[in-house]
């Protein structure tokens, strides 16, 4: 479905991100773990088209699309949860959802995302700047739900979530994943990113260090959080 | 709104004394066009103590704080902040009760290096601020103190740097320096760890039971962990309301807590 | 600036340019230099300081022009006298025109501001009877008790202690402890509001110190050029002082010396050089929004160092 | 002022005319400060040039009558539709490297180029104004009961009226506004939803100022046509808008409206109160609603 | 074109102070005025020395001759830093033109500072001849008592009595309506109301006004606008159709440009005084012939102007000898001459008017117009003396 080779990019003089390359295939679920900084949403904003500074080859569906401009990869099915959340304070809830156009057959019809998430439901007329924080974020991931899209990039889903609504992305992205959602995850919660995932990979200083399945996680969890930490 | 001697109704045994409140709100309420986001709270913090406000999202929690720190006028009720009737005060004039807070999304001076965030917090105390005509060498004095601020957060090295060049952890820290330079008598931190590392989790945790000594601290987090390792009582909210108050282990195991906030497990 | 020695050779140098500037240029275009600098810098010190564009500043240049030119022409007050007068009405006025306006900020603020002093430039339009109208107040003479300055030559060096004052005054407010309260105020209100400073106080006080500065620009103007008119009070005098700012860079008291040598030098030159002089204004005002934003001062500025990055690289 | 003896025998009908002149300056005001608050309302760009574009209108009109024979009827298509077209040109080419940047640079530039603008139509074409004629399907007058009124000018009340409703039923009751707005918000992020945020703007900008262009036409047979007809319109226009609260499409129709006429029946009192009443109001609205009659703080 | 004075000291040698003679003319060549005077007023000027220079040999002077110019933009500001930067630094000798009359009384009093001379061609206030006069200022061409002498006087007598005047509340409007009060009501009118138009006018808009006009129902309106007010004026009185109600319009101060704007079928029949047309007789005529060659225009009356101040200068300075100013104005002072633009032309040194005849004026309708710019018909003459403010009116105390 989606793959990544040799993999850079620049902030002016300073590499965020060396030759990168992972993979991606349908009906996968994907997490990338890695410290502050490591260049987790650097590369999914390159994936989306929003980071220019960089080189190397995407595919999508085996597709390049790494030329494209951003709007034909949202239409060629990319679906993206940014890590600031991307809600548009001028417009109200309701109208954050429907914004963006259906690419896909999965799209979820309102009603259901209503029914999902009832605290979006009582605010759909509010304009997005006045949602909390969490809100915003729950909102954040409706919408690329919404859209129907063969990928979903998740940058920090999690943050800023109660713990019962954590629990809720966890059940929901288990079920799409059943009806054969491809995503791919960035996390700093590993507990959750285990949860849900089938691969991880390790990302620090720009470079992809290693490659873990769940029973390798599970195995090596302390050294793993301590590397994730230090 | 209910008469005044039922709003007295003590919840928790540890607010039975009535003289040593930070903050006593009396059946505040925000209506934002019509819709409730903090419906008729009464809230007490002991002083001396660190609270942790949790709860869903969208409870209320960031609007409480606004209406603590005057940043919203509440719609009805009142706020008591040492004893002071706060309710009509402006952000400024709370926030010279003793007052300091953090914002759930960071907010610096984008533009001022971090020494140089802390000396303006630093002479806030002071009368200094509106003398146009004297010189900047006036700032000198709070150097020393400064520095020793930076010092305990952790970002000595980072003294010069722009806030807008930090990494967000460090934004982070820098913003509970400027806090803790006010010498604030009651602390308001929201969300003080999203969006960090655990290192910088950590080291948060810490400074947080550093500071605390003394202090009151209210707290929002989402990270149970955080709660459970620095606040002596817990209040919880939903849908605009307390619905909870005490201690940790106590309000861990509260059915209704669980079933609006913590889910069936850890998290 | 790094060290205490290229400050002072810098003061020392600037004190010297200004007393040999009448000898170079015309010593009226020199003045007006000046003066245009002096009102270039009260608005930087709200744009570049407090984050607050006023395009209304001709209000307080052009008010502070006809109150000192009537009481210098009616009452015959010495000059400096009939400039503090100014000073003080541009800074009284600025109380209630900036209690009003600080509610709103941003581009609201900007317009706002320009539609007060569009206000003032109708009403004292219509107080024909005391300003003259369309006429303005003129034959003002230029007294200094009792001796009248009547050479323009004469009244540059008369007026040179005021303006470099005006300029001084700037320099200690932008770096003062209230200097770094206003920076921060610009850079996120609400976070300084947090901080205990009552912004809205702290922002009206820089209001009206800017305006008094402009005040102080705007009547010896008046009195330099013998006489106030309604022009000074039009948008477009405020549009040109925000592009002396613009071009010279914002935040920089320098620059607004730059930025009006500049439009000034231009705008002599320019009149006989082609017929379309707004035009060609204009065109540098975009040229400079799209390609110079950080202002001709700091573009210059940074030229040395770039030189040496480029000369390091190789 | 002096007032003549038979004043007061004429005070009803002479009340009722001049609400329709305040209604016909009321026209001009909504249609520029609609135009305004569509452009700062998408792209957050306070248009300075509205004005030149609104004499472009007006020059546009003038010489398709001159060049080509094309009369008012087709002018009222044709003139906004050319003027669009520079627009377009000024988004592509100026504007569009100003979005995310702070708003007072959209303002610096716009301000730039109503001087380009309006001096270059000056060294073309001078300064005397420029014949237009009304048309002469509405040369005459219609009776209102007791008194005549220009048709005209009741036309252009009305076609503005019909406009200004038309316009905020695109924005506020199509996709159109929040698409242009959300692209305004965060460009490249809506890009990253699948949306072409290039033509959506440059659409809305071109859609702004053709009204601004379409007032002009209108203007053109009642007001001399010359190159600085629109640099005070424009300053009386951001006040009203200030009036109405910025960005608010409704707010901007409703006070252009309102200050006109209630600057018109100042005049009846003292002439010299239309120009200050109008500024006067802004102090007072600010006072008491700093957002304005229709907007809302928080949208700053 | 050329001076047909008689009279006067025809001394030897010119000797010029500084050896060089300069002519100012500042104007407005950027905005309202530009198209009536701007720089074809300056090409007026060269026209005149070029002339003169042709009439009495190029070394006339024993010097150079130099026309400089400004645009003042109808600043009263930049008009007096101009002038002073002109008499002092380029050691101008005179200023001419100066249209606005704000603009023009900052200039008068430079001239006096500096003691040089300014001619005022194009603006039309009679404080430069009443309180505000000096002894280095004259004015040429107009006044607003000319064209109310002319203009109020006619009408009031030929086609109505009542009065209804709109001026744009500025100096040059007030002193319009003041003179044509007085002008009417010494005829026998009498003014129904009289009203000031905000100036600037932002909108363009005079319908309160014409309305008002509609209801009082004077005979006549009086429109003292000018340049493009008067252009709105006259659009929406068309449009308001006062003109079916019986109410004329007189308008106080009309040049050909104004005409331009609308046509000249929406000022048909529309009497005004000017002091001078280009086709009023042969004299005119081969001026305006000339002129058209170079500029492209038929000149207006002060583009006329400035070229028979620019000579009448000149001459003075050839009759003195020298062009010392006070020789200069003592030798224009009392000064009686004709030329192709003035007419029966007396310099009167009480208060430096230079007072001549001038005419009356109808436009014709557009069917009437035989070329480009003939749009008026001449209806007579009017007397110098009638149109000249008498001396006991102009408060003017000339300092010797
Ligand atoms: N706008 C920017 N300008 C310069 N450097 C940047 C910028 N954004 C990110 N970087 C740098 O690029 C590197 C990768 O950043 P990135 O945001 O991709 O990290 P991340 O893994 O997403 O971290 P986090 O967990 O904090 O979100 C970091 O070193 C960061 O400092
Ligand atoms: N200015 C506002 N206008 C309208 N509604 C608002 C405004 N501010 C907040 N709200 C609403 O009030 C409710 C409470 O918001 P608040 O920010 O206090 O929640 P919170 O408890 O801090 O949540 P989170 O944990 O997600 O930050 C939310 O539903 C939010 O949409
Ligand atoms: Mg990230
Ligand atoms: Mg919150």
């Amino acid at each position: 479905m989606l793959e990544v080779a040799g993999l850079s990019a620049w902030y002016g003089q300073a590499q965020a991100l060396k030759k990168v390359a992972f993979r991606v295939d349908d009906g996968e679920l994907i997490t990338l773990v890695g410290r502050n900084g490591a260049g987790k949403t650097t590369t999914l904003r390159c994936l989306v088209g929003l980071h220019r500074e960089m080189e190397g080859r995407i595919v999508l569906g085996g597709e390049e699309i790494s030329g494209w401009s951003p709007e034909r990869r949202a239409r060629a099915g990319l679906g993206f949860v940014p890590d600031d959340r991307g809600i548009y304070a001028t417009l109200t809830v309701d109208e954050n959802l429907t914004l963006p156009p259906q690419v896909g057959p999965t799209a979820w019809p309102l009603d259901r995302i209503y029914a999902t998430f009832p605290v979006l439901r009582e605010r759909r007329r509010a304009s997005g700047a006045k949602l909390s924080g969490g809100e915003q974020q729950i909102l954040s991931i409706a919408r690329a739900l919404r859209m129907g899209a063969r990928i979903l990039l998740l940058d920090e889903p999690t943050e800023g979530l109660a713990p019962v609504l954590v629990q809720q992305l966890r059940e929901m992205l288990l079920d799409a994943k059943r009806e054969g959602l491809t995503a791919l995850l960035v996390e700093q919660n590993l507990r959750f990113a285990t949860a849900v995932a089938d691969r991880h990979y390790l990302l620090a200083q720009g470079e992809i260090v290693e490659t873990l399945d769940n029973a390798a996680v599970a195995v090596r969890e302390r050294e793993l959080l301590r590397h994730l930490g230090v | 709104m209910p008469p005044f001697t039922t709003r007295r109704t003590i919840r928790s045994p540890i607010l039975a004394r009535t003289d040593g409140f930070a903050v006593e709100t009396r059946g505040v309420t925000k209506e934002f066009a019509g819709f409730r986001a903090v419906n008729g709270v009464d809230l007490r913090l002991e002083a001396g103590r660190v609270h942790a406000l949790v709860g869903p999202n969208g409870a209320g929690k960031t609007s409480l704080f606004n209406l603590l720190t005057g940043f919203l006028k509440p719609t009805s009720g009142e706020v008591l902040i040492f004893g002071r009737d706060a309710t009509h005060l402006r952000a400024d004039e709370i926030a010279n009760l003793g007052v300091a807070r953090s914002f759930q999304i960071t907010s610096l001076f984008e533009q001022l290096s971090a020494l140089e965030h802390v000396l303006l917090a630093l002479q806030s105390a002071t009368d200094l601020g509106l003398r146009f005509w004297s010189s900047e060498g006036a700032l000198r004095r709070f150097v020393p103190r400064g520095r020793e601020l930076l010092g305990e957060v952790g970002l000595e090295g980072a003294a010069d740097r722009l806030a807008s060049d930090l990494p967000y952890g460090q934004k982070r820290a820098l913003e509970l320096a400027i806090a803790l330079a006010r010498e604030p008598r009651l602390l308001l931190l929201d969300e003080p760890t999203s969006g960090m590392g655990l290192e910088d989790v950590g080291r948060t945790i810490a400074l947080i039971r550093q500071v605390a000594g003394g202090r009151t601290v209210l707290l929002v987090e989402h990270n149970m962990g955080v709660v459970a390792e620095v606040a002596q009582r817990v209040v919880v909210m939903q849908q605009g309301r307390v619905i909870a108050d005490g201690p940790y282990e106590a309000v861990r195991h509260d059915p209704a807590v669980i079933a609006a906030y913590l889910g069936q497990v850890d998290a | 600036m790094s060290g205490r020695y290229p400050r002072i050779a810098m003061v020392v140098g600037s004190a010297v340019v200004a007393l040999v500037l009448p000898r170079v240029i015309y010593s009226v275009l020199a003045l007006d230099i000046l003066l245009w600098a002096l009102f270039a810098m009260s608005v930087d010190l709200l744009v570049g300081y407090v984050g607050l564009l006023s395009f209304g500043h001709a209000a307080f240049w052009g008010g502070a022009a006809y109150v000192a030119a009537l009481l210098a022409r009616d009452l015959r007050l010495a000059f400096p006298l009939a400039a503090l007068a100014g000073v003080l009405a541009a800074m009284a006025l600025a109380v209630p025109v900036g209690y009003l306006s600080i509610r709103r900020r941003g581009i609201y603020f900007a317009m706002v501001t320009l539609a007060f002093a569009q206000m003032l430039f109708y009403l004292v339009n219509e107080l024909r009877g005391v300003t003259g109208g369309e006429n303005g107040v003129q034959g003002v003479p230029r007294l200094l008790w009792g001796v009248s300055v009547t050479r323009p030559g004469d009244f540059y060096y008369a007026a040179l202690p005021l303006v470099l004052l005006g300029y001084l005054a700037v320099y200690r407010v932008t770096r003062s402890p209230f200097g770094h309260v206003l920076a921060a105020i610009r850079d996120n209100e609400a976070r300084a509001q947090a901080l205990g400073y009552p912004t809205p106080r702290y922002k009206l006080v820089a209001f009206v110190l800017s305006a008094g500065i402009a005040g102080l620009a705007g009547s010896l103007y008046a009195i330099g050029h013998g006489f106030a008119s309604l022009d000074l009070l039009h948008w477009t005098t405020s549009g040109t002082v925000v592009l002396m700012v613009v071009l010279g860079g914002t935040g920089t008291l320098w620059g607004s010396l730059v930025g009006a040598a500049i439009v000034l030098f231009l705008r002599d030159q320019l009149s006989s050089v082609t017929e379309a002089s707004d035009a060609v204004t204009g065109a540098i005002l975009i040229a400079i929004v799209l390609g110079f934003r950080r202002g001709l001062w700091r573009s210059l500025a940074a030229l040395p160092a770039r030189a040496v990055r480029r000369l390091a690289r190789t | 002022m002096r007032r003549g003896p038979r004043r007061t025998s004429m005070d009803l009908g002479y009340a009722t005319l001049q609400v329709f002149n305040g209604l016909v300056n009321g026209a001009f005001y909504a249609l520029l400060s609609l135009g305004l608050a569509v452009i700062f309302g998408m792209l957050r760009v306070v248009n300075f040039a509205h004005g030149a574009f609104y004499m472009l209108g007006a020059f546009a009109a003038y010489l398709l009558q001159l060049e080509l024979g094309i009369g008012f009827w087709p002018a009222l298509v044709l003139a906004p539709a050319a003027v669009a077209l520079v627009g377009i040109a000024v988004e592509r080419l100026l504007l569009r490297r100003l979005y995310g940047l702070d708003p007072l640079y959209g303002f610096l530039l716009t301000f730039g180029l109503t001087l380009l603008i309006q001096d270059g139509m000056r060294v073309r074409f001078g300064l005397q104004g420029q014949p237009y004629a009304t048309p002469t399907e509405l040369g005459g007058s219609l009776s209102l009961g007791a008194i005549a009124y220009p048709a005209y000018r009741l036309f252009v009340i009305a076609f503005s009226l019909a406009v200004c409703v038309a316009v905020w039923y695109a924005i506020e009751r199509t996709r159109l506004g929040m698409v242009v707005r959300a692209s305004i918000e965060r460009r490249d992020l809506t890009r990253a939803f699948g949306i072409s945020v290039d033509r959506w703007v440059t659409g809305t900008f071109a859609f702004g100022i053709a009204l601004a262009g379409l007032a002009g036409v209108l203007a053109a047979p009642m007001r001399n046509v010359s190159p600085t007809m629109g640099a005070e319109p424009v300053i009386l226009t951001f006040a009203v808008v200030v009036i109405g609260g910025m960005g608010s499409i409704a707010g901007a129709v409703v006070a252009g409206f309102a200050v006109g006429v209630l600057a018109s029946l100042g005049a009846i009192v003292n002439p010299a109160l239309e120009n200050i009443l109008v500024f006067a109001l802004m102090a007072v609205v600010l006072l008491v609603r700093p957002a304005g009659l229709f907007g809302s703080l928080e949208a700053r | 074109g050329g001076g047909t004075g008689g009279g006067g000291a025809s001394a030897g040698p010119i000797k010029l102070t500084d050896g060089k003679l300069v002519l100012a003319v500042i104007n407005d060549q950027s905005a309202v005025y530009a198209e009536l005077s701007g720089k074809n007023a300056v090409e007026a000027v060269k026209m005149a020395v070029e002339d003169f220079k042709a009439k009495y040999g190029e070394n006339v002077f024993g010097g150079t001759v130099d026309v400089i110019t400004a645009d003042h933009q109808n600043k009263p500001d930049l008009a007096s830093s101009k002038a002073q930067e002109f008499y002092e630094r380029s050691n101008a000798d005179v200023i001419f033109d100066v249209p606005t009359s704000s603009a023009a009384l900052a200039i008068a009093k430079v001239a006096n500072d500096e003691k040089r001379l300014y001619i005022n061609i194009t603006a039309a206030t009679t404080d430069l001849t009443g309180p505000q006069c000096n002894k280095y200022t004259f004015h040429y061409a107009y006044d607003t008592y000319m064209l109310a002498a002319g203009t109020g006087v006619w009408v009031t007598q030929n086609v109505g009595k009542s009065w209804y005047i709109i001026y744009p509340n500025y100096a040059f409007g007030q002193d319009m309506e003041k003179s044509f009060r007085n002008a009417i009501t010494k005829t026998g009118g009498t003014i129904v109301a009289s009203d000031g138009s905000p100036f600037p006018n932002q909108t363009g808009d005079f319908s309160n006004l014409l309305v008002k006009a509609g209801s009082l129902k004077p005979q006549v309106l009086g429109a003292m606008q000018a340049g493009g007010d008067l252009v709105n004026v006259v659009k929406q009185y068309n449009q308001f159709k006062l003109k079916d109600q019986n109410i004329q319009l007189a308008i106080g101060l009309l040049f050909d440009t104004d005409i331009t704007a609308l046509g000249s079928d929406a000022y048909a029949g529309v009497v005004y005084t000017t002091p001078w047309v280009w086709n009023m007789d042969d004299q005119a005529r081969t001026f305006a012939d000339k002129f058209l060659k170079r500029t492209n225009i038929r000149p207006t009356f002060a583009h006329a102007g400035n070229y028979s101040a620019a000579w009448q200068y000149m001459d003075a300075i050839r009759r003195a000898g020298t062009d010392d100013p006070d020789a200069v104005v003592k030798q224009l002072e009392g000064y009686k001459f004709n030329d192709f633009f003035i007419r029966n032309g007396y310099i009167r040194p009480e208060d430096h008017w230079v007072q001549h005849d001038a005419l009356l004026a109808q436009v014709k309708p557009a069917s009437d117009v035989k070329e480009k710019f003939d749009y008026s018909k001449v209806l007579g003459t009017l007397k110098a003396e009638q149109v000249s403010r008498p001396l006991s009116e102009t408060g003017c105390q000339m300092p010797k």
